[in-house]
């Protein structure tokens, strides 16, 4: 109890560098030695048209793993974030194509419906305390499977819908300015990683979600009702995917029901990549895009390139793994 | 002859602190040498640098003449350097024995293992500490108590020249103490090196040679430890006298039941209890390791179900099936094991301080008001003395009996009218205590209940009004606090092991 | 001379089959000096992972572009852009909905599968009980030989029941279990059609593990196992499309169209039925891969 | 160091009561709850010849199980071992039909090189500090790029290694037994899961992968070399998963490079519904084995009674949820 130590007044300045401009940019650094890398090997990368297909690319994974973070930060896992976001696109095209009703209502259904679904994996880890990862490993089966009863294992088109298609393809961003004609999908991720960035850093569904993934019991034990809180991440998270879901639906203008299985992975990628840990309590929306990216311009790079698609692969998966050392070190030696 | 250990000119910076500045530190072989300061003083800092886990930033490292810089906990261990640490680490899902034989299991020929041979080896360990323990048990479903005999008898299975014990006491009881200071007397007299670090006083008498003390990660002086008066240490330690004031337990008079626990019952745990606590009053719980008494706090709070019993708050009956219902009720609960259950250790003092109480700080849309969080934070670290570099440091960083004040302060601020608090000065300082019990008195004095469960028969008797006392699951009685009642009362009840036994004294 | 490169967006590229057509492909970029990629995802489902590779493909500023859709109007607006830039499109495999691309080289896959419910039914003597092992529920290669064949029991052959179709995702090891259920809950199973070549390995993989004798396989594709099985007599016999023509055409057409020649909107590659007796024939020989 | 109290002296009961062999027939509970269930919906189901399809089915899956436990139990996870079985296949192929070797040496080349990759990712892991699943995740593309480069994206056939197929495929209790013959596939699982599980159970290195899933930095601090286990462990793993490459490729007659992506997320589910915990420390074998058992019957059952596939689908995931639940709620009344 005596009094406040030198140690205590210098500390500002050390969490200034901390958490400065520098130390974000750092994080970003993988990110700009591949896009460095890409422009230097091909001419062609470097292009607006390419820049727009790569964050085009980001747009469905970006939204799927911005969901996936949630649900990780609180020590969870979520395996469903790709069927859910075919789900919910099935879902929309019942309601816009088979029911005909307005575009709004499509847009609703597909949200409230992945909100639904996310309510229930929710339920099944908080209150029937099934590990997350066999609970949305059950949903992702069930919904893959339900996509295709719902839609008669056919794609269902949105033709009738006009403007549908314009959720995702159109470009607000490029009438105002032309030569930049950021799709709009590509607006709706930075929409939703604020909003996500948002909850978690400032609201009290965000602080939970850190607090059941740093010590559940604890929090438990704080008289805070966890599985109450644990159930509304996972609505939140579906009913992220549910964008999602609309996304893709408009990218193809189609409800693909087939789609989404192997997604789960590549989220989960991005949000590791980008520094959130798997066990829970730490993680950054930020650092989920910046994952998304890294992965997105990988793909689009290597594809650019023309490197032979086995090798590819290969190359994707050594310079993950070198990424995410990058980032280690860097973390490292700035603590 | 060359001392066992010998530390001089000690450096360590940790990113924002400087947690020890030209520290020196001596051991003799045969010696008990107690390191003794306030929470954040350096204590452990120093000891994880004699035993390999932190490197120094500065000064020397002499064993026993060598100039030794210790890298990994295996290379300090070859250089017979062994260590208790003061945070629990042990395999909550290997076996007792399987925990102590880590690294240096029995085997037989292809790295087979010798489990036999390393159960047996247990045993004579544990019959050599006189401690009745299956080795076979996993460490998991073991009390802290426990558990901390288990990292000792893992120690000492080390028979390492310096034996660090950081804190072996904290979780323990006094008899369990005894056995301890046994060991330690034995190991004495095979020429061990023994640093033994504790916020107990009075255990300083019992059985260290010398006293070193440290303040803010500064050496402040070595004296014998027979021929100085505790106060002295204390001064030495805090920079200040501290004065203790007897109890003068008040007189609540008609001030109404607050909190009463009607038959609660779970199983062997928990047999048949019943209590009521008045306003203004403070109950103490004493009892011998595994009397139930966490359990029953635990069973109030609604941590763990109960078979039956009914409670009630403020003359209403409550049902509590889980810690949410109890704290709507007005009761809070501040666990014995801080790190499982108290604290969220990868999230800001901050964070920790508002956890209970995050409704206090919600605004519009569930937006949290920041600003208010961290001025709230910041009067507690103030009032509690936590120290930390910010109120934004990770909680994990902080020295033990610091965390062991955040989460104090995470209920006062939640301002609960019945507060359980279970081993609350557990690894704190003896400024730090002081001035805790002057926190209970007072939030007592202001009309709140509070349930002080403690080991420690003279805290529990510094503090409570009225002392209940556990054995086996079953309150054996309730003794009044204040001169008329001493240590032996206590423990009388304490060892009443015959189901037969009336419960003695009045419960309200 | 500047080099034309063509890339090739197809909907798979690790099946024996993709490698055949990429084989063609490149035998006609030899012959015509151009120079190609040959592209697919990993599997028929991820639409939208193949309309990423077509706007890689567009970056490299290609000189034309062949495309086998996964989804008939996913890919129109990047096709459009094509159409802008002047570069021409040729199809292959199956359609797209739309009047972008010049050409489309494909296999009638709805007249191939009809052809295997044929040869079945007569070896069948047209009655008795037959299954189908898809490989895919919902690409459109799958579909239309599920239904070719389906479609054509039911039409022409009343006495012949297709008592299930299962799928398994083209996946050797997945086929054969699929297979091995089909029989246990069928024991009285006359013949069985696999869809692709993984599927007709596994068909032929399950009856052997079972031991299960007298059934009518027929399978679909190449590659030396289910030759291999045709020849012992495993197998009866299998639907032979002509994956080197395809890509052959494909390639073919795109360099006339660069060229300003006039192509035909449909290039049809052709389908054969083989079994032991015409299997070394050189024409069929010709279309088979190993 | 006080007395006894009779809590202690109950405990040696309970723990026998716990391990005891009631316990261990709940355990399988939910499988034998499947197998009445699909006995009574269908007279085909329980034929020997289609019990021994399940058991057939189950052998690869259930030894990339068994690798993905031992990885799993010290707090990791494998997403490579789908993929690292095919690379091993396709390596088996390379040296048994390219160079034309005997067939014991295209056998330990497969066991070599599975372990060889699993020491990769062990390094990645313990050594460069890269959290195990982008480890693995980079080394699954890795792999699975490499089998297409070393095939030649091509299969490879095993005709010219007479008696490779009969690895798997034949066997030995048959000639036996001739009423149960069961395939050595199954048997080489079995000896493949006694292996693992006195390995787990009876030798130091059992002991740390257990201790470095519950707390590794107490190993840590205890003086082990936490690294250099734990790249035992995944290398012991990955040599499993050689020998899963060996049953794949035996039983197909030959290595398909495309094949195994999909095949992880099977493997941890049957190691999670066994009971091993994903956070580590915890977990059996035995229960691997009933996991992947389960999911097998499960598959199995529903593709005999031709059920839809679509709902096939739905039925496995809402089961597999179920499955587990009743395991969590009978575990609960057992303690
Ligand atoms: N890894 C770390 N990173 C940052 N600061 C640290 C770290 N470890 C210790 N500190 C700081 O160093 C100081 C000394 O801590 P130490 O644990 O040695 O105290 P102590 O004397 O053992 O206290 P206690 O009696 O509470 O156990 C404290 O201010 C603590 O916050
Ligand atoms: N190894 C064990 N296995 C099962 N139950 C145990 C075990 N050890 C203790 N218990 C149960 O826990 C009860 C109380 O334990 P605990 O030590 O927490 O009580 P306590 O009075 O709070 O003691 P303290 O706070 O001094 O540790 C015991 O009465 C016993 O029923
Ligand atoms: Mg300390
Ligand atoms: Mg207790």
């Amino acid at each position: 109890m005596t009094s406040t130590t030198d140690v205590e007044k210098k500390k500002p300045f050390a969490n200034l560098a901390d958490s400065g401009a520098y130390q974000k940019l750092l994080a970003f650094a993988s990110l700009i030695v591949l896009l460095i890398g890409f422009s230097i090997a091909s001419p062609n990368f470097m292009q607006t048209s390419n820049m727009i297909a790569i964050l085009q690319a980001t747009s469905v994974n970006g939204v799927l793993a911005v969901a996936a973070t949630l649900v990780i930060i609180t020590g969870g896992i979520d395996l469903s974030v790709g069927t859910l976001m075919t789900f919910c696109a099935v879902i929309a095209g019942v309601v816009l194509t088979y029911m005909g009703m307005p575009l709004l209502l499509g847009v609703a259904a597909a949200i409230a419906s992945g909100a639904f679904c996310g309510l229930c994996s929710g339920t099944f880890v908080a209150k029937m305390k099934i590990p997350p990862f066999i609970a949305t490993l059950g949903m992702m089966l069930i919904l893959k499977g339900l996509s295709l009863v719902i839609s008669g294992t056919r794609p269902i088109y949105f033709n009738d819908t006009p403007g549908f298609d314009q959720i995702s393809r159109g470009s607000l961003i490029g009438e105002v300015v032309p030569a930049f004609p950021i799709p709009n999908g590509v607006l709706i991720l930075f929409l939703v990683a604020i909003a996500a960035s948002y909850i978690l850093g400032r609201t009290v569904l965000g602080r939970y979600t850190f607090a059941l993934g740093s010590n559940e019991e604890a929090v438990r034990l704080s008289g805070v009702n966890t599985d109450a809180w644990k159930m509304r991440v996972y609505a939140l998270a579906g009913a992220i995917c549910g964008i999602g879901g609309i996304l893709i639906a408009s990218r193809l203008n189609s409800a693909q029901p087939a789609l989404g299985l192997g997604y789960e992975l590549e989220a989960i990628a991005a949000v590791v990549i980008g520094g959130t840990s798997l066990s829970g309590g730490r993680g950054t929306i930020l650092g989920t895009l910046i994952g998304a990216l890294i992965m997105a311009v990988l793909t689009n790079g290597l594809r650019v390139l023309s490197v032979a698609q086995e090798w590819q692969t290969v190359v994707t998966g050594a310079i993950i793994i070198l990424a995410v050392y990058a980032d280690m070190v860097r973390r490292k030696k700035a603590s | 002859m060359s001392k066992l250990v010998e530390m001089v000119g000690i450096d360590k910076f940790f990113p924002g602190v400087h947690a020890l500045k030209s520290v020196q530190f001596d051991l003799e072989p045969g010696e008990v040498h107690a390191l003794m300061g306030e929470n954040g003083a350096g204590k452990s800092t120093l000891m994880k640098i004699l035993s390999g886990i932190y490197q120094r930033d500065g000064g020397a490292l002499t064993i026993e003449g060598q100039e030794a810089s210790p890298r990994t906990p295996r290379e300090a261990q070859d250089l017979g350097i062994g260590i208790i640490h003061q945070e629990l680490s042990l395999m909550n899902d290997l076996t007792v024995a399987q925990n102590i034989f880590i690294g240096r299991e029995p085997r037989k020929s292809f790295g087979r293992l010798d489990e036999n041979a390393l159960n047996a080896q247990t045993a004579r360990i544990f019959a050599s500490m006189n401690l009745k323990l299956d080795p076979k048990a996993l460490v998991g479903s073991l009390t802290i108590a426990k558990q901390q005999m288990v990292e000792i008898a893992k120690a000492l299975s080390h028979r390492s020249k310096v034996l660090i014990m950081d804190e072996p006491t904290a979780a323990l009881n006094d008899a369990e103490i005894a056995e301890l200071f046994v060991i330690i007397r034995r190991l004495k007299a095979e020429g061990v090196g023994i640093v033994y670090i504790s916020h107990k006083m009075d255990e300083l008498k019992q059985i260290t040679d010398r006293v070193t003390v440290m303040r803010d990660g500064e050496y402040v002086g070595t004296v014998g430890a027979a021929d100085t008066p505790i106060n002295t240490i204390i001064a030495m330690m805090v920079g200040r006298e501290v004065n203790e004031k007897p109890l003068a337990a008040p007189d609540l008079g008609d001030a109404g039941v607050s909190l009463q626990v009607k038959g609660l019952n779970r199983g062997q745990d928990i047999q048949d209890v019943s209590f009521s606590v008045q306003r203004g009053e403070i109950l103490g719980f004493a009892g011998l390791m595994g009397a139930g008494r966490t359990e029953v706090a635990r069973a109030i709070f609604g941590a763990d179900p109960k078979d039956g019993g009914e409670i009630s708050v403020h003359g209403k009956v409550v049902s509590i099936n889980a810690p949410k219902d109890a704290v709507k009720a007005g009761i809070g609960y501040l666990s014995e094991d801080r790190k499982h259950f108290g604290l969220a250790t990868g999230m800001t003092v901050r964070d920790n301080i508002a956890l209970a109480s995050m409704d206090l700080f919600i605004g519009k849309g569930g937006v949290l008001n920041e600003a208010e969080i961290a001025s709230t934070a910041q009067s507690y670290i103030k009032q509690l003395g936590i120290r930390t570099p910010s109120d934004a440091q990770e909680v994990r960083l902080l020295s033990g009996g610091n965390q062991q004040k955040v989460v104090i302060a995470k209920w006062l601020l939640r301002d609960c009218d019945i507060l359980i608090f279970d081993e609350p000065t557990r690894g704190i300082d003896v400024g730090a205590k002081s001035e805790i019990y002057k926190l209970l008195e007072k939030l007592a004095a202001q009309g709140k209940t509070i349930i002080v469960i403690s080991s420690e028969l003279p805290e529990i008797l510094r503090l409570s009004h009225r002392i209940a006392v556990m054995c086996e699951g079953r309150l054996t009685g309730i003794l009044p606090g204040g001169k008329e009642t001493t240590q032996e009362d206590i423990m009388y009840l304490a060892t009443q092991r015959t189901a037969a036994m009336q419960v003695t004294g009045t419960a309200q | 001379a500047e080099e034309i490169y063509i890339p090739l967006v197809s909907k798979g590229f690790q099946h024996q089959f993709w490698q055949a057509v990429k084989a063609g492909a490149e035998q006609a970029a030899d012959e015509y000096d151009v120079t190609i990629t040959f592209e697919g995802p990993d599997n028929e489902t991820m639409v939208d992972r193949q309309i990423d590779m077509l706007a890689a493909a567009l970056a490299n500023n290609p000189k034309a572009i062949g495309f086998a859709a996964l989804d008939s109007q996913a890919a129109i607006p990047l096709l459009k852009q094509a159409n802008d830039k002047g570069i021409p499109v040729i199809a292959f495999d199956s359609g797209v909905d739309s009047d972008i691309p010049l050409s489309t080289a494909t296999t009638d896959n709805l007249a191939a599968a009809s052809l295997a419910a044929d040869k079945m039914a007569e070896m069948l003597g047209s009655k008795g009980k037959v299954a189908v092992v898809a490989h895919d529920q919902t690409s459109r290669t799958g579909i239309d030989r599920r239904d070719g064949f389906v479609n054509r029991m039911a039409e022409n052959y009343p006495d012949i029941e297709v008592v299930t179709v299962q799928y398994g995702q083209g996946d050797h090891l997945k086929s054969t279990e699929v297979t091995k259920a089909i029989l246990t809950a069928n024991p009285d199973l006359n013949g069985i059609f696999g869809t692709n070549e993984g599927s007709a390995i596994g068909v032929v993989n399950g009856v052997q593990e079972l031991g299960t004798e007298g059934l009518v396989i027929i399978g679909y594709d190449s590659g030396k196992a289910q030759k291999d099985a045709i020849k012992s007599g495993l197998m009866a016999g299998a639907i032979t499309q002509n994956p080197v023509g395809i890509g052959y055409e494909t390639v073919k057409a795109a360099v006339a169209a660069l060229n300003g020649e006039d192509v035909p909107a449909l290039i049809d590659t052709g389908f054969y039925y083989y079994d032991a007796s015409n299997m070394d024939d050189p024409k069929i020989s010709a279309v088979l891969y190993d």
